[in-house]
């Protein structure tokens, strides 16, 4: 054993007061998740397809903020994986079973797959070149489904696959009830899952590179792999959220290819907070619900609102308002 | 004129939350010499970045040459004649050593140049070398180098000595010195090297928690191995 | 080899193009390291004040376009000094998130002022027509935007690598408060680099109007292709910058001309090779 | 006995610049070498080119008896090295605690470990704090490291490459912004390391050196100057030329 | 409160093709506005929900949400065949009879029976044309088309079409959707030896930029002529400037037709929305809304999919574009096909109805 002392080691004992950081129980965040999920849908029934959808988008999202918030690669390229895990969904229900559970899981590898693929590539990059690199593989595979016209149906599409029931027993209804109960529960499951791994060495070593790469390399950590771990991790998220999409709307665009979804995404990390995870979820369900009812009141106008939301956000971050409303409301610092 | 080339007057600065400068108060007279030290986190770099203007103040006052400076931007106080080494370098990564040299000028460039490399010839070596392509060594020197061209009144020094070779060091503090005698330059310099500080200075402050609280007879001081001993927690030789 | 010919000049003439649009960029982003994802909006705004004053206050070409240009700077400016400066040392998530709100707020102004029509810039008679080149005849509006792209270039990188403010531009982006604290009066840098990055942002807008036609969407439209000029170019370098437009010019037309069926794979191909080559941009510095 | 850490011959040149020229040194066990030298004299980039930060142009570097030229970093710190960084490399927003918690899953190798929360590991947890006590930087446990001084961020340095462990650790000036008095007690308790530890240490503070060292090495312009004991290289008029002065 | 007819209308209101979702809006509102502000007696509320672009899931959530939040009785609108298709599925189930405006491929109205289509198909306007062009004597076209579904659907028409009239197609060239600089285009088509170029392009600036370059580079003073369908679409008609004078086009509307349906038309589409513009997108909403009305009689209201279909499938009118009628077995309109030139009247460009082709049906359908 190591024995330096610098101070005197009885100061440092008395001073043990001094607690350490500690990480939240994994399942708090996710059990917090289901039950607002839950109280959601039984109080909006009509509104089942809009929550459905934000627990879609809030699973891709949070596989986003793996990567940006977590690893700390920016990418707009993410939905790549997203269009990857919805077509390889969409194509197992056409032409092999229409069974959900295995089309996820088939959606999910997809997505791992590709990540794994394109990750053995894009990791070797950092920074702006990471960034971009990430758009033009996302554009790649943009194309290539473009020109596959015979699997994906072009820009027309991918349709005329129907789900069949849920564990043979629950199938999707005209209003959604199964549709939201099904992705919000695998949103719950990721959640969990992803809670896990960043709270775990894997995540904090992950955490440390993304803070400093020299760093971890000089304490033996092989940057690479872990990179690439994280990110295939990322991908298999993503891709199950992409395969929840194709189930749940029957069928499958080349917009959940597209650059925009990326970066629509990455709007809603950054609005909710990247790195935190819950952020992901709250800047998914902020978005999605502004974007509803701004243009159901008024569908012309509705940059103007989350433009000039995300102004605001950035100009008095959501933690400095509370902090200011606290002060201002005389509570306790 | 006021004979004090800089007054500090209870001084409140820090960072978020948390507050580093308590009521911090000294002075420098023309031409003086005057050392800055305390252990680690005290806040002498606070204490230095808030003259100069790079930490905004939350309460107190700064007096340079007589004039209020506190509301100050540093870049306007750099042209009163404040100049900074900081302690992290801050060499700019995207410009070479010579265009280093050249940020803060308000001179002829010839003259500048040659006295910068006259004093550190290594630079001369590396003049078209990019700034982050520099050994730790040699970015202390064009940190130090840089400041000195914008011919201070004041040269506030945060650990200037700090990865410098002794020869070099000795080369250096005898420059300090000699120039101190030619232009009346004045000069507040943090250094962990005590020992060293304390003999190049006339008269030294000791920091703790943001306060100054010794304040003596540099030569005095080194030898009073009881406050050095409370303060720096120092037991050299 | 006729197609061969083309292929040059007209690849020529689009990556001048792509160039004069994304200079803009390669200053703000690029030299200031500001993601500045409202490059496209301040493009627009210049295209769209040009179209104003040639098509409804009738004013000639070569005093609106001018003038286009001096007003999106100033916008820029205003911006900069207002609201932008405390960006700078934010995370660059943020950054990302304010421009991208400020181009959703300017294309919604845009749509609800002039609605959502094709802007056009009113063109002088010199340049409407086009000129023959003996086997083929090629717009001359073109030539002006070669000759303008060749000119900033020129203008910028000297300005940049030169003289004193590029001396300043630097230290300013690199350590802002030591730069301050050498005498640098660094906010008149940041805000005057910012202004010019902006009315750069909408000469582009202007001269590449016939090509890239303006809309409210154009703020958003064009942002991966000049990011990946940018990019390519090399963070910084103006240089590298026109390099990476006529490089990717070239190959954008020469897929026109072979393969056009396989979109812009070939774009985006080359992007991935040449940054998988040389991650810091074409003219690494 | 084969030495802990071998330089064969090693080189490195930026463009122009021949930065280390064909350097050789031992470190055996129980060494602790000093390298000196002037200011760009190549000493960093020879603990970068050792530790493989930095590739050699060419010679070889061995590590415990094996050819370590080509492996990675990781591979590298696995055969037993360590190494701090001359300016500050950490991770500014983590916690302290959980900066040294990372050295040392790494170096139990769990750090591929995806489930376990990291406050599952009590040994560990106490292992961190009790080292973060020794440096005493206990109170500061769950501070994000960027809010420390200048002086405690070197601290931490040092603490890192303790935590995991090392049979060879390259200290790149440690000392550096650390008050003296701290200093010259810190270097002591290295002396308090395992007997097996080899120790390579630049350092300007020619007080420390030569208190700490028992062989010196000195670099100048790329190239090994002078080799020896402490007391060699102070009556070494070369050395005292080129870098000690009077 | 129980005779209010609720019908959702779904399309593009922001976004890069958000003037359709505008002119949508003015066709259906000015419909109900010249029917006295009811339909049959009912009054009608009309629901708008927004997709921006090609985005089946988002527009499958807004279309569920209509049909099981809001109940309305009727869905319409839809630029976009993968929304059309995203849709699909739901009013099957819930029996929604469902008018689109403008989504043109094919194959849409077999996905559901309950779909309706009051648009044009490309196989609908190019097959007539191509058989014009083989009449006047051409032998070699080129073909440029946009990289799409609806492009290849119009490259594929005119092909077979051509073909069958003896014609040879010398180069199909697709162009990328993302282009904007169609100078290349430009020169491979003059350098195809072709006499004409068959072309499609998405609306909006690719189509000034198509004109554009086909002008600049000299292929109309070549003598290439130039056919078309919906390129010189009214909406940004006036922005081509005299580059567009002499276009030919065919198409299955054009806002100068000389009818007293179409002038009741353009008058009330200005009574409701001064900006708005008489075209394909409104007219398709116009009509669209007048399917609407006749379900609404013939159910008296009631929500009954099966019964409005019915009356639906045999519906025949004078619609502004001429008389059109509804085929019962596809659910496509068929209608006119008309071939245009676009000419300088009054110092506005307008699409003058130079020859009628006579009524067309959906030739793409089992393609
Ligand atoms: N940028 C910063 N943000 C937040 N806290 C800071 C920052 N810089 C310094 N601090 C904190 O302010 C206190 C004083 O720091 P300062 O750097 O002034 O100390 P110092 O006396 O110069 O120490 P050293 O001798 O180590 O350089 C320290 O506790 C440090 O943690
Ligand atoms: N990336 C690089 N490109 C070009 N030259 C470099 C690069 N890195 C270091 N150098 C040069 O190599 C020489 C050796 O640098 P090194 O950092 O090894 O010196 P050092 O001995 O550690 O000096 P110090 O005591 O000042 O830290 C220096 O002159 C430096 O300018
Ligand atoms: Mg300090
Ligand atoms: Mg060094």
């Amino acid at each position: 054993m190591n024995t330096i002392s610098l101070t005197e080691p009885a100061a440092a004992t008395a001073g043990a007061a001094a607690a350490g950081p500690r990480c939240a129980p994994a399942w708090r965040a996710p059990a917090l998740t289901l039950a607002l999920g839950l109280a959601a849908c039984a109080g909006m029934p009509d509104q089942l397809g809009l929550l459905t959808r934000i627990f879609i988008v809030g699973l891709f999202v949070l596989s986003l903020d793996l990567v940006v918030g977590i690893a700390g690669l920016a990418t707009l390229g993410h939905a790549a994986m997203f269009g990857m895990g919805a077509y390889a969904a969409g194509v197992f229900a056409l032409r092999v079973a229409p069974d959900p559970l295995v089309g996820l899981g088939v959606g999910l590898l997809a997505g791992a797959l590709l990540a794994g693929l394109s990750g053995a590539f894009l990791l070797r990059y950092q920074g702006f070149t990471f960034l971009m690199l990430t758009v033009a593989v996302s554009q790649l595979v943009l194309s290539a489904a473009h020109k596959a016209r015979a699997w994906t149906g072009g820009d027309d599409g991918l349709s005329g696959f129907s789900m069949g029931p849920l564990l043979g027993r629950f199938a999707f209804d005209l209003e959604g009830r199964v549709a939201a109960c099904y992705t919000l529960g695998v949103l719950v499951l990721g959640f969990y899952a992803a809670r896990r791994l960043v709270d775990s060495p894997f995540g904090l070593a992950v955490r440390g590179i993304h803070e400093s790469r020299a760093r971890m390399a000089a304490l033996g950590t092989p940057v690479y792999r872990r990179l690439l771990g994280i990110y295939t991790a990322a991908g298999a998220l993503a891709g199950a959220a992409g395969a929840l999409s194709a189930q749940t709307t029957a069928v499958v665009g080349l917009d959940s290819l597209s650059f925009a979804l990326s970066a629509e995404a990455l709007v809603m990390l950054i609005l909710g907070g990247a790195g935190r995870l819950t952020g992901a979820l709250i800047g998914a369900a902020v978005f999605l619900v502004l974007h509803h009812t701004a243009s159901s009141i008024n569908p012309y106008h509705w940059l103007f609102i989350v433009g000039g939301l995300l102004m605001l956000v950035v100009l008095v971050p959501p933690a400095k308002a509370t902090a200011w409303l606290r002060a201002r409301l005389g509570g306790a610092p | 004129m006021s004979a004090l080339m800089l007054e500090v007057k209870s001084v409140q600065a820090g960072y978020g939350p948390m507050t580093v400068l308590d009521g911090l108060s000294f002075q420098v007279a023309r031409g003086e010499r005057l050392a800055m030290i305390g252990r680690n986190g005290v806040g002498k770099t606070t204490a230095l970045r808030a003259v100069m203007g790079v930490v905004p103040l939350r309460g107190g006052s700064i007096l340079f040459a007589g004039e209020d400076v506190s509301r100050l931007s540093a870049h306007q106080r750099a042209e009163r004649g404040l100049g900074l080494v900081p302690q992290t370098r801050d060499v700019f990564p995207s410009l070479t050593v010579e265009e280093n040299l050249l940020a803060g000028l308000k001179r002829r460039p010839k003259a500048a140049l040659s006295e910068a490399y006259d004093l550190f010839p290594r630079l001369a070596e590396r003049r078209h070398n990019g700034g982050n392509q520099l050994s730790g060594g040699e970015q202390q020197m064009l940190s130090v180098a840089r400041a000195l061209l914008g011919q201070p009144r004041l040269l506030l020094m945060d650990e200037p000595l700090e990865g410098l070779a002794p020869l070099i060091r000795q080369e250096l503090l005898a420059a300090f010195r000699h120039m101190g005698q030619q232009t009346g330059i004045s000069v507040v310099i943090v250094e962990q090297q005590v020992d060293e500080a304390l003999a190049y200075a006339g008269r030294a402050v000791i920091l703790d928690h943001g306060a100054v609280v010794h304040e003596d007879d540099a030569a005095k001081l080194a030898k009073d191995t009881d406050t050095l001993e409370r303060w720096v927690g120092m037991a050299v030789h | 080899m006729n197609t061969l010919s083309n292929i040059l000049i007209d690849g020529l003439a689009y990556g001048m193009v792509l160039f004069v649009i994304a200079v803009g960029l390669s200053v703000t982003l690029g030299l200031m390291r500001f993601v500045n994802l409202s490059h496209g909006a301040f493009a627009m705004v210049g295209g769209y004040c040009a179209a104003l004053l040639t098509r409804e206050l009738q004013w000639s070409f070569w005093l609106a376009v001018p003038l286009a240009v001096l007003a999106t700077g100033c916008l820029g400016a205003v911006l900069e000094a207002t609201v932008l400066r405390h960006l700078y040392q934010r995370k660059e998530l943020d950054q990302v998130l304010f421009t991208i709100g400020l181009t959703f707020v300017l294309i919604a102004t845009t749509n609800a002022l002039a609605g959502p029509q094709v802007q056009m810039v009113q063109l002088p008679p010199s340049l409407a027509g086009s000129i023959d080149l003996g086997f083929r005849t090629m717009p001359a509006q073109r030539l002006l935007v070669i000759a303008v792209g060749v000119a900033v270039a020129l203008a910028a990188a000297l300005t940049v690598t030169r003289t004193r403010f590029g001396i300043w531009l630097r230290a300013t982006v690199d350590h802002p408060g030591t730069a301050s604290s050498l005498g640098i009066p660094i906010r008149t840098v940041q805000c005057l680099t910012f202004a010019a990055g902006a009315a750069l942002a909408g000469l582009g807008g202007v001269l590449g109007a016939e090509v890239m036609p303006l809309e409210p969407y154009y703020a958003l439209k064009y942002l991966v292709l000049v990011l990946v000029v940018v990019a390519v170019g090399g963070m910084g370098s103006i240089a590298g910058s026109l390099c990476a437009a006529i490089l990717l010019g070239l190959i954008e037309t020469a897929s026109k001309y072979l393969a056009s069926d396989w979109g812009s794979l070939f774009f985006f191909a080359a992007m991935a090779i040449v940054l998988a080559w040389r991650p810091n941009g074409l003219l690494k510095r | 006995m084969s030495p802990l850490l071998q330089l064969r011959q090693v080189d490195k040149r930026y463009g122009g610049l021949h930065v280390t020229r064909q350097v050789s040194f031992r470190l055996d066990a129980g060494d602790r070498l000093a390298l000196i030298g002037p200011n760009g004299a190549g000493k960093t980039t020879l603990v970068h080119q050792i530790s493989g930060v930095v590739p050699s142009d060419s010679g070889e570097v061995w590590l415990r008896g094996e050819n370590v030229t080509r492996l990675p970093q990781a591979r590298r710190v696995r055969h037993g090295l360590a190494r701090t960084f001359q300016i500050t490399t950490l991770a500014p927003h983590l916690p302290v605690q959980r900066q040294i918690e990372m050295a040392l899953f790494e170096r139990e190798g769990l750090s591929a470990s995806a489930w376990r929360s990291v406050d599952s590991y009590p040994a560990l947890t106490a292992e961190a704090q009790e080292l973060l006590g020794r440096f005493g930087l206990r109170a500061h446990a769950a501070t994000a490291t960027e809010d420390l001084a200048y002086g405690e961020q070197r601290l931490i340095e040092m603490a890192l490459a303790m935590a995991l462990r090392p049979k060879v650790l390259l200290l790149d000036e440690p000392m550096a912004g650390v008050p003296k008095g701290d200093g010259a007690r810190l270097l002591s308790a290295l002396d308090a390391l395992p007997k097996d530890l080899g120790v390579l240490i630049i350092e300007h503070d020619m007080d420390l050196v030569f208190r700490f060292a028992n062989r010196i090495v000195v670099l100048c312009e790329g190239a090994v100057l002078a080799e020896g004991s402490p007391d060699d290289i102070r009556r070494d008029p070369r050395v005292r030329a080129a870098y000690l002065g009077n | 409160q129980d005779s209010t007819v609720k019908i959702g209308i779904i399309g593009p209101f922001s976004g890069p093709f958000a003037h359709y979702g505008t002119l949508f809006k003015a066709g259906a509102e000015a419909y109900v506005a010249s029917q006295g502000g009811k339909l049959a007696g009912k009054s009608v509320e009309l629901i708008y929900r927004d997709t921006g672009g090609p985005n089946p899931a988002q527009t499958k959530v807004m279309a569920q949400e209509l049909i099981v939040k809001n109940k309305v009785d009727y869905l319409g609108g839809f630029v976009f065949t993968p929304n059309a298709m995203a849709v699909a599925p739901l009013i099957q189930q819930s029996r929604t009879p469902t008018v689109i405006f403008n989504a043109a491929t094919s194959s849409i109205t077999e996905k559901s029976e309950y779909f309706i289509r009051t648009s044009y198909t490309l196989w609908q306007v190019t097959v007539p044309l191509a058989q014009w062009a083989a009449k006047q004597g051409m032998q070699k076209v080129v073909t440029a088309v946009t990289d799409y579904g609806p492009g290849i659907d119009a490259e594929a028409a005119f092909k077979s079409e051509f073909a069958k009239h003896g014609g040879v197609v010398v180069e199909s060239i697709r162009m990328p959707i993302a282009t904007t600089d169609f100078g290349p285009f430009a020169q491979r088509i003059r350098a195809s030896g072709a006499q004409a170029v068959y072309t499609f392009l998405p609306g909006g600036p690719p189509n000034l930029g198509f004109v554009k370059a086909y002008n600049e580079n000299g292929l109309a003073r070549a003598g290439i002529q130039f056919l078309g369908t919906a390129e010189t679409d009214e909406f940004d008609l006036q922005k081509f400037g005299d580059s567009a004078l002499g276009l030919t086009t065919a198409f299955h509307y054009s806002g100068a037709h000389d009818s007293p349906q179409n002038k009741a038309f353009v008058a009330a589409l200005r009574k409701q929305d001064p900006a708005a513009v008489a075209n394909y997108a409104s007219v398709g909403a116009w009509d669209g809304m007048y399917v609407i009305h006749k379900m609404i009689e013939a159910t008296g209201g009631a929500r009954d999919g099966a019964k409005a279909l019915a009356a639906a499938r045999e519906l025949q009118w004078e619609s502004p574009r001429g008389p059109v009628r509804i085929d019962g077995k596809s659910r496509h309109i068929t209608q006119n096909v008309y071939l245009r030139k676009v000419e300088k009247q009054g110092g506005a460009l307008v699409n003058t109805e130079t020859l009628s082709f006579g009524p067309q049906v959906d030739f793409g359908l089992g393609q």
